[in-house]
């Protein structure tokens, strides 16, 4: 049994994989051929056609594209992710801190949204259908529609302008104690919170709604099992593996979709850097943001999988 | 309405003018029951008979204070145990529910919790009561298992649910039930699910707690042969309403009403083949076919087989009848014979002509002269095609006249008003859902129609319409028949040859006729004793001819007879070569070491 | 025209004057001028110390400290903290020593530079004539990826001649050749200098962090060689590309300057006690009009293009008033070389029609109006154009590029294209660099050897009056010729905090031409928030 | 009766849902045509102007009129959206119910490209998008297309996968039905409701990627606009409480929330 198991995870992971290596190529020829390079960008206005041609040259960018290619993902397959066309750093260095400071964000609004998104969808399951869910379901729907930069905005404006209760920036650097850290990551957690939260919680009440109508749950209350010993004892460990699907996709999201809060609040996360790595055309960097944002992806739908995998394996009659 | 003597006890059970409404989806609010009333008297068990759709688990349900999502309590009195049910407040409920009334649901493998370990959910009920140290509570479930003979006591506790048979989680559930003394157990149709041998084993195991605990019980079941066996006095509803009140006895024997008496004709057994089939050369012909999974050993076969060379003729115009438990085979040989299971070893002919293992193979013709009619109709018509809908694709599918009069001639032909014809199948009820399900295979026009367990999910009614239906069908259109069932009673009311089935092995191979003469294999012989009869006194004779066993299992031997672990006659030559196959007097052909002498 | 006898003679005769003024730039000009922005202040004395925050638009990770290539405001700032030029522009763009103690030229070809003795770079190394020519030399590399790369080119050699003289000689002469030096990116580095992670120079600050596109802090360096030419001990510099979390960022308190405020919240801002500080600058959004391709080909096309700018609706309704009217010539009002005596081109869409009309192209499909976030207000404009186009029966398409890659994709590559200039450091590099019929970024492709011929004269007059004359003659060239309309100049609104005093204008740019650090110091006492 | 019926097939939405869509497909159509002003069109030297009789929603932050502006905001926020989802959830869904029935290779093919796909940041991929083929409204509306198949994939293939199992697509399947039969006719009724709830979230998303497209500058092309924009250009408004900002955001929200609820009512329904 065990060993069946093994073997699906084993080959869920391959099937991962395959989907990575899909993008690191496809990320490679789409970024290739995008209009412009980083000799241009470099150059900008002062760019005339003897100095773009010294520097592609001097950058190497006049090489074949399938050359280019195999050198870098020879590079990739020892490691060495290349070093940045625009600051001639190692890509790997200039992403750590971008990555750190997009997982604090990310495991900070993942800590305050996932709790606030399971208790509010099974809160509406529980209590489907009443008033209670249909407002719920209004709320939600109307936080994710409204563009988070408004709604950012709006909050800063309330809490940093009007009442100067929060910094409007949420400079990294700026922190030096609980207080400030509190302060400093309030809004955008907030802000991150409502995009997410809403769609997880539809999320969650859908899949509480089918394991509350089970007939085990009956049962249980049957033998007089109260409604929250209910939902801790018997549904939570059924639900555990389609939560953490849907916690999984609203995680990748936030490593990923959050350029706008990190604008906003000026945090140094790592998608505002690729999408200046795009502007500024520097490939290596794009590369590696992407297979980034495309292995934590991966990562989490994976472990989604396998956490799911386990569970049913543990179900299934075999 | 039962008028009680005046110096009989208070009833335990008072259920005054009680009503219940319900929502369908979003519709209207509409009455489920309405105005049933009914008493039960300390140490009595209770039989609420009815059909689908009579009310009789909501009423179930509403002793426990509880009703079903969309459903509400509208009116009425509750009295259970001295409790005013239907004015408790949700922690007197809590309180009330597991401790005062438990409850037993209709099929255990759903109602456990498929995460947690048996024994954790079976002492709950003590837990949250606070009735005893986790503990004890231990020691009382073991307790409890002993008493309901299950396979090792002190280690099932640590089983999940998906590791225990459908009977054994039953008996867990009885257990789990009794396990805080309640004064009132609800059983809802808890052996419906189940084969009829293992019913007899829950059955007995239920008698042996009722006669050691001395609760008072309320029966819900719609099969009027246990009610016999289980219940004191029984209480007949129907749409909601109750029909008929009486002693068991008189229900069974004595009905007045109408209704009752329907129910009562339905479950007695009768033939309904009335033609048996001319002999004739087979439509379709099996070979030792061989079905299994998990790869292949060197010898070429399967590592677990399903299906062990089995071969069965099927006569053209003939009703061929295959029985037996759940995980028999029976369900896999159809699936092959549809096309849709592949085997490994074996051939099969149709109409003449070879019959290729995969459906993609066959030709169309094949395609269409055999078709199947699958055990649940919710499953087999498309919850969003109407009914013509759903007729007309098969018909133009095999070029036939699609026509709106084509369609309501294949209607007429199952009996169904041509006005369901713009129905969805949910707007059907299950009698009339099985009955397009059998138009959905006939507008084919078909020479064979294998049918999967087609009135296991029916009420008895129903199931007795839909065996007529099949019987008239097969003389108009001289159709072949091959059913498949675990119910004796529907096999031997309409079919011609039947075979026996045992873990992938034909055990038994006879004429309808010869069924009903010895000798016979030793588990046709069972299963022939397991049918629950009408008769009171039929599960105490069972009891006492036997006592009470535990369920004999283990390891089939590798080679030699399969039915060995479980076979009352069992010698050792059995564990050690296959069964020969012999032709008994009456005609039946028996893979058994015994001789027709030994089983007669 | 002038004949080449006429030249030489007055070459002679200038090059003798121009001796005399270069004398004077480095001899009478220099006491006053490295503080002449703190000396003419009045009010408060300055005083030392105190940390600013800073937010200026633009950052990203092409962000450098590689003077360079530097190209956005963030990083001229950033390169004017931590290094110095050898000359330095005042707030008339007005070319002032800095590293340079004086700069001397007889025919204004051969460029002789003293520098400055005793000042020491970040590292404590002290400056020598050698870092200088490294300094230069490296922009003519094109692996450098220089911005003055075409600057740098102009100068036939650069050698050391002693340690604190450098030798300059152009490939032909131009008096205006201080001004050149005067640009950020020809700032002083250490010789040998390859990696740009921290910055090494002799600025007024040392490089205490510096993230790309993220923030730099600057501490002010205690051995700045200028006493007098810097006063807060620390300064942030962040950059916030939404205009919106920029201005919120001010309001709320958490930085004390901001640039670039936009004109609809300049009520806003002052109304909160904040201060908003307009600088006249000779930035400009134009329209370009290429001449050697499409309809720019026809004088009357361009002509009636110019009269099609409603450039008070586009003051009014883009600008919010804050800025001046343009006059298809790239020199603001303020400029002490502009043109006062040209006619101002206004909104005729009448004459536009009929000009159109004539030219055949009223009901032709035109080449689509390109513009881009990347040029300051171009949309807007273009958006303005097209519905003023539409009112004549004009169909123009308008066609938005993303603002990346904008200037190297679309810029000068289209027949009808915007683009967005910052105020050059002279008159002479704006017709240099964007109107000489060899200039790299002549917009318009616009040939006009008249206009060539005077350039050069006005490279080698040492008069100053026919000097303007000459400019004189250029801009009207520029007005009435090239495929350029110019529909204002953009006043640069910064925001700041009252207790920040000591910024006042400048025409070199936003933030006092980006070289507000050295000037600002904090007012602890003022806490009542009024206008410094 | 043998039209009745496809007809009730093709329009699986009843009462709420249709009404709404075809009011805000009316509004898209009719809207350019019934605006007071030209959007182009400065019409007050007051930027951010109130709410007046003149203007009823104000002016905007060059002083255009925003209920003009508006109205053809709408309108192409609406189709463009609308268009993009809808060719994001056939394909999509196409896909995903065919992967669900053919399982194997096409399936593990399809679902490894898929997952790619959803994994690079949809900003980016529109970035890309228009970055390299231009921006114009088949490039835009094609991008959002192949940015959001790939979930809507992802979510039908779940759901299929659970209905390929019952015994009605199997005797479809031995009947020798095609796969296009399969899964127009046979599957994908069956999922309606799930399948409509998951367009309605795509419509946001598409309408939000607009938006944040068209502010990089690569969205629609001047003088179109579409409601992401409007608000975020007019973002500063909101400083002033202007409702030129207001009054495309909660065009968004009424728009969308609308849309969904009706959706989700029709999936509950099923």
């Amino acid at each position: 049994m065990t060993a069946r198991l093994g073997e699906a995870i084993a080959l869920r992971v391959g099937a991962s994989l395959v989907s990575l290596v899909f993008v690191v190529v496809a990320v490679f020829f789409i970024t290739s051929a995008l209009p412009g390079d980083v000799a241009e960008a470099l150059l900008g206005q002062a760019a005339t056609p003897d100095a773009i041609a010294a520097l592609r040259h001097s950058l190497r960018l006049d090489q074949p594209v399938l050359l280019r290619f195999a050198g870098w993902a020879g590079g990739l397959l020892r490691g060495d992710f290349g070093t940045s066309l625009v600051s001639h750093q190692p890509v790997l260095s200039m992403v750590h801190d971008r990555l750190l400071h997009s997982l604090l964000l990310a495991g900070i609004t993942t800590l305050f949204a996932v709790p606030a998104a399971l208790l509010l969808g099974t809160l509406s399951a529980i209590f489907r259908n009443t008033v209670f869910d249909r407002t719920i379901s209004l709320l939600t729907l109307c936080v994710v529609s409204v563009p988070e930069f408004l709604i950012a905005t709006l909050a800063v404006l309330v809490f940093a302008v009007e009442l100067h209760l929060l910094p409007a920036l949420a400079s990294i650097s700026d922190i030096h104690s609980i207080g400030s850290f509190l302060a400093a990551f309030s809004m955008p957690v907030a802000t991150l919170g409502c995009v997410i939260v809403g769609q997880m919680a539809r999320m969650t009440r859908a899949v509480m709604v089918n394991v509350l109508s089970s007939s085990w749950v009956e049962m249980a209350m049957l033998k007089g099992v109260s409604p929250a010993f209910i939902i801790l004892r018997h549904v939570l460990p059924n639900v555990i593996a389609p939560l953490f699907n849907v916690i999984a996709l609203s995680l990748s999201y936030l490593l990923g979709g959050v350029v706008i809060v990190e604008s906003v609040f000026h945090y140094p996360g790592i998608a505002s850097l690729m999408v200046d790595s795009v502007a500024s055309r520097d490939i290596p960097l794009v590369q590696t943001c992407a297979i980034i944002f495309c292995a934590a992806y991966l990562l989490l739908t994976t472990l989604a999988d396998i956490v799911a995998l386990c569970s049913s394996q543990e179900r299934t009659r075999t | 309405m039962s008028l009680l003597p005046p110096t009989a006890p208070p009833p335990l059970i008072s259920v005054q003018n009680l009503s219940l409404t319900g929502h369908r989806g979003r519709g209207p609010e509409t009455p489920i029951v309405t105005n049933v009333s009914f008493n039960v008297a300390e140490g009595e068990m209770l039989a609420l008979i009815g059909e689908s759709g009579s009310g009789k688990t909501s009423i179930a349900l509403a002793l426990t204070g509880y009703a079903r999502q969309g459903c509400r309590i509208s009116g009425g009195t509750l009295r259970v145990a001295g409790h005013d049910v239907l004015h408790m407040n949700a922690r007197e409920l809590h309180a009330f529910r597991g401790m005062t009334i438990a409850y037993i649901a209709q099929n255990a493998g759903a109602a456990f919790n498929p995460a947690l370990p048996l024994m954790e959910q079976v002492i709950e009920p003590a837990l949250v009561h606070h009735i005893m140290p986790r503990k004890e509570a231990v020691e009382q479930a073991i307790a409890l298992f002993e008493l309901m003979a299950l396979p090792s006591p002190h280690t099932i506790g640590a089983r999940y649910p998906h590791e225990c048979s459908g009977g054994q989680l039953q008996r867990i559930m009885a257990a789990m039930a009794l396990i805080t003394e309640p004064e009132v157990v609800i059983f809802d149709e808890p052996t419906t699910a189940l084969d009829v041998t293992t019913q007899i084993e829950v059955l007995e195991a239920f008698r042996l707690a009722m006669r050691q605990c001395g609760f008072t019980g309320v029966y819900v079941t719609h099969d009027l042969a246990i009610v016999a066996q289980m219940a004191d006095r029984a209480v007949v509803l129907k749409n909601g309403t109750v029909q008929e009140e009486g002693s068991t006895g008189q229900i069974l024997t004595a009905p007045t009403q109408p209704y009752t008496q329907a129910l009562v004709a339905a479950s007695e057994p009768h033939t309904r083949n009335h033609d048996p089939a001319p002999a004739s050369a087979p439509l379709l012909d099996v070979r030792d076919i061989l079905v299994g999974y998990g790869g292949t050993t060197p010898e070429g076969r399967p590592v677990h087989t399903i299906l062990n060379q089995v071969s069965l003729p099927v006569l053209a115009g003939e009703t061929m009848g295959i029985i037996g438990e759940s995980g028999c085979g029976k369900s896999t040989l159809i699936r092959a014979i549809a096309g849709i299971q592949p085997w490994s070893a074996g051939s099969m002919m149709f109409e003449g002509q070879p019959l290729a293992a995969d459906i993609n193979l066959r030709s169309p013709q094949q395609r269409q002269h055999l078709q199947l009619v699958a055990q649940n109709a919710d499953l087999v018509l498309n919850p969003a095609m109407t009914v013509q809908a759903t007729l007309r694709r098969v018909l133009t599918f095999y070029g036939e006249d699609a026509s709106d009069n084509a369609i309501r001639h294949i209607l007429d032909m199952v009996r169904l008003p041509a006005a369901l014809a713009s129905r969805l199948p949910t707007q059907l009820s299950g009698g009339q859902k099985q009955r397009v399900n059998l138009a959905r295979a006939l507008a084919a026009r078909p020479r064979l129609v294998l049918c999967d367990e087609i009135t296991a999910a029916l009420d008895t009614v129903v199931a007795a319409a839909i065996l007529d239906l099949m019987m008239e069908l097969k003389r108009e259109l001289s159709l072949s028949w091959l059913f498949v069932t675990h119910d004796l009673h529907a096999l031997r009311s309409v079919c011609d040859h039947v075979a026996v089935l045992y873990a992938g092995h034909c055990v038994e191979f006879s004429t309808i006729t010869a069924l009903q003469t010895a000798p016979h294999h030793p588990y046709a012989r069972k299963l022939e004793a397991s049918v629950p009869e009408m008769r009171p006194d039929w599960l105490d004779n069972i009891l006492r001819q036997h006592g009470l066993k535990q369920d004999k299992s283990g390891p089939a031997p590798a080679s030699g007879c399969s039915y060995m672990p479980r076979c009352p006659v069992a010698a050792a030559t059995c564990a050690l070569t296959p069964p020969p196959v012999w032709q008994a007097p009456s005609g039946a052909f028996i893979a058994c070491h015994r001789t027709a002498q030994e089983l007669s | 025209m002038l004949n080449r006898r006429n030249m030489i003679k007055q070459g002679a005769h200038l090059a003798a004057a121009s001796f005399c003024a270069t004398q004077s730039w480095s001899g009478t000009a220099f006491a006053t001028a490295s503080n002449s922005s703190v000396s003419n202040q009045t009010g408060p004395v300055p005083r030392t110390g105190g940390h600013v925050r800073a937010a200026s638009t633009t950052g990203s990770l092409s962000d450098t400290l590689d003077p360079a290539r530097q190209s956005m405001a963030t990083d001229y700032m950033r390169g004017n903290m931590f290094y110095d030029g050898l000359v330095t522009l005042d707030e008339t763009l007005t070319p002032r020593p800095a590293l340079a103690e004086s700069l001397e030229s007889t025919d204004f070809k051969t460029w002789h530079i003293r520098l400055r003795s005793g000042v020491c770079f970040h590292d404590g190394a002290p400056l020598t004539s050698a870092d200088v020519v490294y300094s230069i030399l490296r922009h003519k590399d094109p692996t450098v990826g220089s911005q003055v790369h075409y600057q740098a080119m102009a100068m036939r050699t650069i050698r050391a001649d002693g340690p604190l003289d450098v030798i300059i000689e152009l490939d032909t002469a131009n008096i205006t050749f201080p001004s050149v030096l005067g640009l950020t990116n020809f700032a002083i580095i250490r010789e040998g200098t390859t990696q740009f992670d921290k910055a090494n120079g002799t600025g007024p600050f040392t490089c205490a962090a510096f993230q790309p596109g993220v923030r730099s802090l600057a501490l002010r360096n205690a051995n700045f060689w200028n006493p007098g030419g810097v006063w807060v001990d620390s300064l942030e510099l962040i950059s916030i590309s939404d205009d919106m979390a920029r201005h919120n960022a001010l309001l709320s308190g958490d930085v004390d300057i901001i640039a670039a405020v936009d004109p609809r919240l300049v009520a806003l801002v002052r109304k909160r006690g904040l201060a908003v500080m307009e600088s006249p600058t000779g930035t400009y959004t134009n329209l370009a009009i290429r001449q050697d391709v499409g309809p720019g080909r026809n004088a009357d096309f361009i002509r009636a293009m110019k009269l099609l700018f409603n450039r008070e609706q586009m003051r009014d309704s883009i600008y919010l008033g804050y800025c001046r009217m343009g006059n298809d010539q790239p020199l603001p009002p303020e400029h002490r070389d502009f043109n006062a005596h040209l006619p101002q081109t206004r909104y005729d869409p009448e004459q536009a029609k009929f000009l159109l009309r004539r030219s055949g192209y009223l009901n032709q499909s035109l080449p689509p109006l390109i513009c881009s976030p990347a040029a300051n207000g171009s949309v807007e404009m273009a958006v303005l154009l097209q519905n003023d186009a539409r009112r004549i029966g004009l169909q123009l398409d308008v066609r938005r590029m993303p603002a990346d890659g904008y200037w190297s994709q679309s810029w000068m590559r289209f027949p009808l294209g915007f683009g967005n200039v910052n105020p050059r450091a002279s008159a002479d590099m704006t017709f240099a660099l964007s109107f000489a019929s060899t200039a790299p970024w002549n917009e318009s492709h616009w040939r006009n050897a008249q206009f060539d011929q005077l350039l050069v004269l006005s490279r080698s007059e040492p008069d100053e009056a026919k000097r303007r004359a000459l400019y004189d003659d250029m801009q009207t060239l520029i007005h009435t010729d090239a495929g350029i309309a110019i529909p204002n100049f953009i006043t640069s609104l910064d925001g700041y905090h009252p207790r920040i005093r000591g910024l006042r204008p400048r025409q070199g740019g936003q933030l006092m031409g980006y070289n507000f650090a050295r000037s600002i110091w904090v007012d602890e006492t003022d806490t009542a928030g009024g206008q410094p | 009766m043998m039209l009745s019926r496809p007809l009730h097939r093709l329009l699986p939405l009843r009462q709420t849902p249709v009404l709404l869509a075809l009011f805000w497909l009316l509004l898209a159509v009719t809207g350019p045509l019934i605006a007071p002003c030209p959007p182009g069109e400065v019409v007050s030297s007051t930027v951010f102007a109130p709410i007046s009789s003149t203007h009823l929603l104000g002016t905007d932050y060059l002083g255009r009129d925003v209920l003009s502006r508006l109205l053809f905001g709408t309108s192409s926020t609406v189709l463009l959206c609308a268009v993009a989802t809808v060719m994001a959830c056939s394909a999509g869904t196409f896909l995903g119910i065919m992967a669900a029935l053919k399982q194997g290779l096409t399936d593990t093919l399809l679902s490894r490209f898929m997952d790619g796909v959803i994994s690079i940041p949809s900003l980016l991929s529109g970035l890309v998008a228009v970055a390299t083929f231009g921006s114009s409204v088949p490039v835009l509306v094609l991008a959002m297309a192949c940015i959001y198949m790939p979930g809507s994939y992802r979510t039908s293939r779940m759901l299929a996968l659970s209905i390929v199992r019952k015994d009605f697509i199997l005797s479809a399947r031995m009947r020798g039905e095609k796969t296009g039969y399969l899964v127009l006719r046979e599957i994908l009724p069956n999922m309606t409701g799930p399948v409509l709830a998951d367009v309605g979230l795509r419509f946001i998303y598409a309408v939000r990627l607009l938006s944040n497209l068209s502010f990089l500058g690569v969205g629609l092309q001047p003088p179109q606009t579409d409601l992401g924009s409007l608000t975020r250009e007019n973002l500063l408004g909101l400083v002033y409480g202007a409702p030129a900002v207001i009054a495309p955001a909660l065009t968004i929200a009424i728009l969308t929330v609308g849309l969904n609820l009706a959706l989700d009512g029709k999936g509950q329904r099923q």
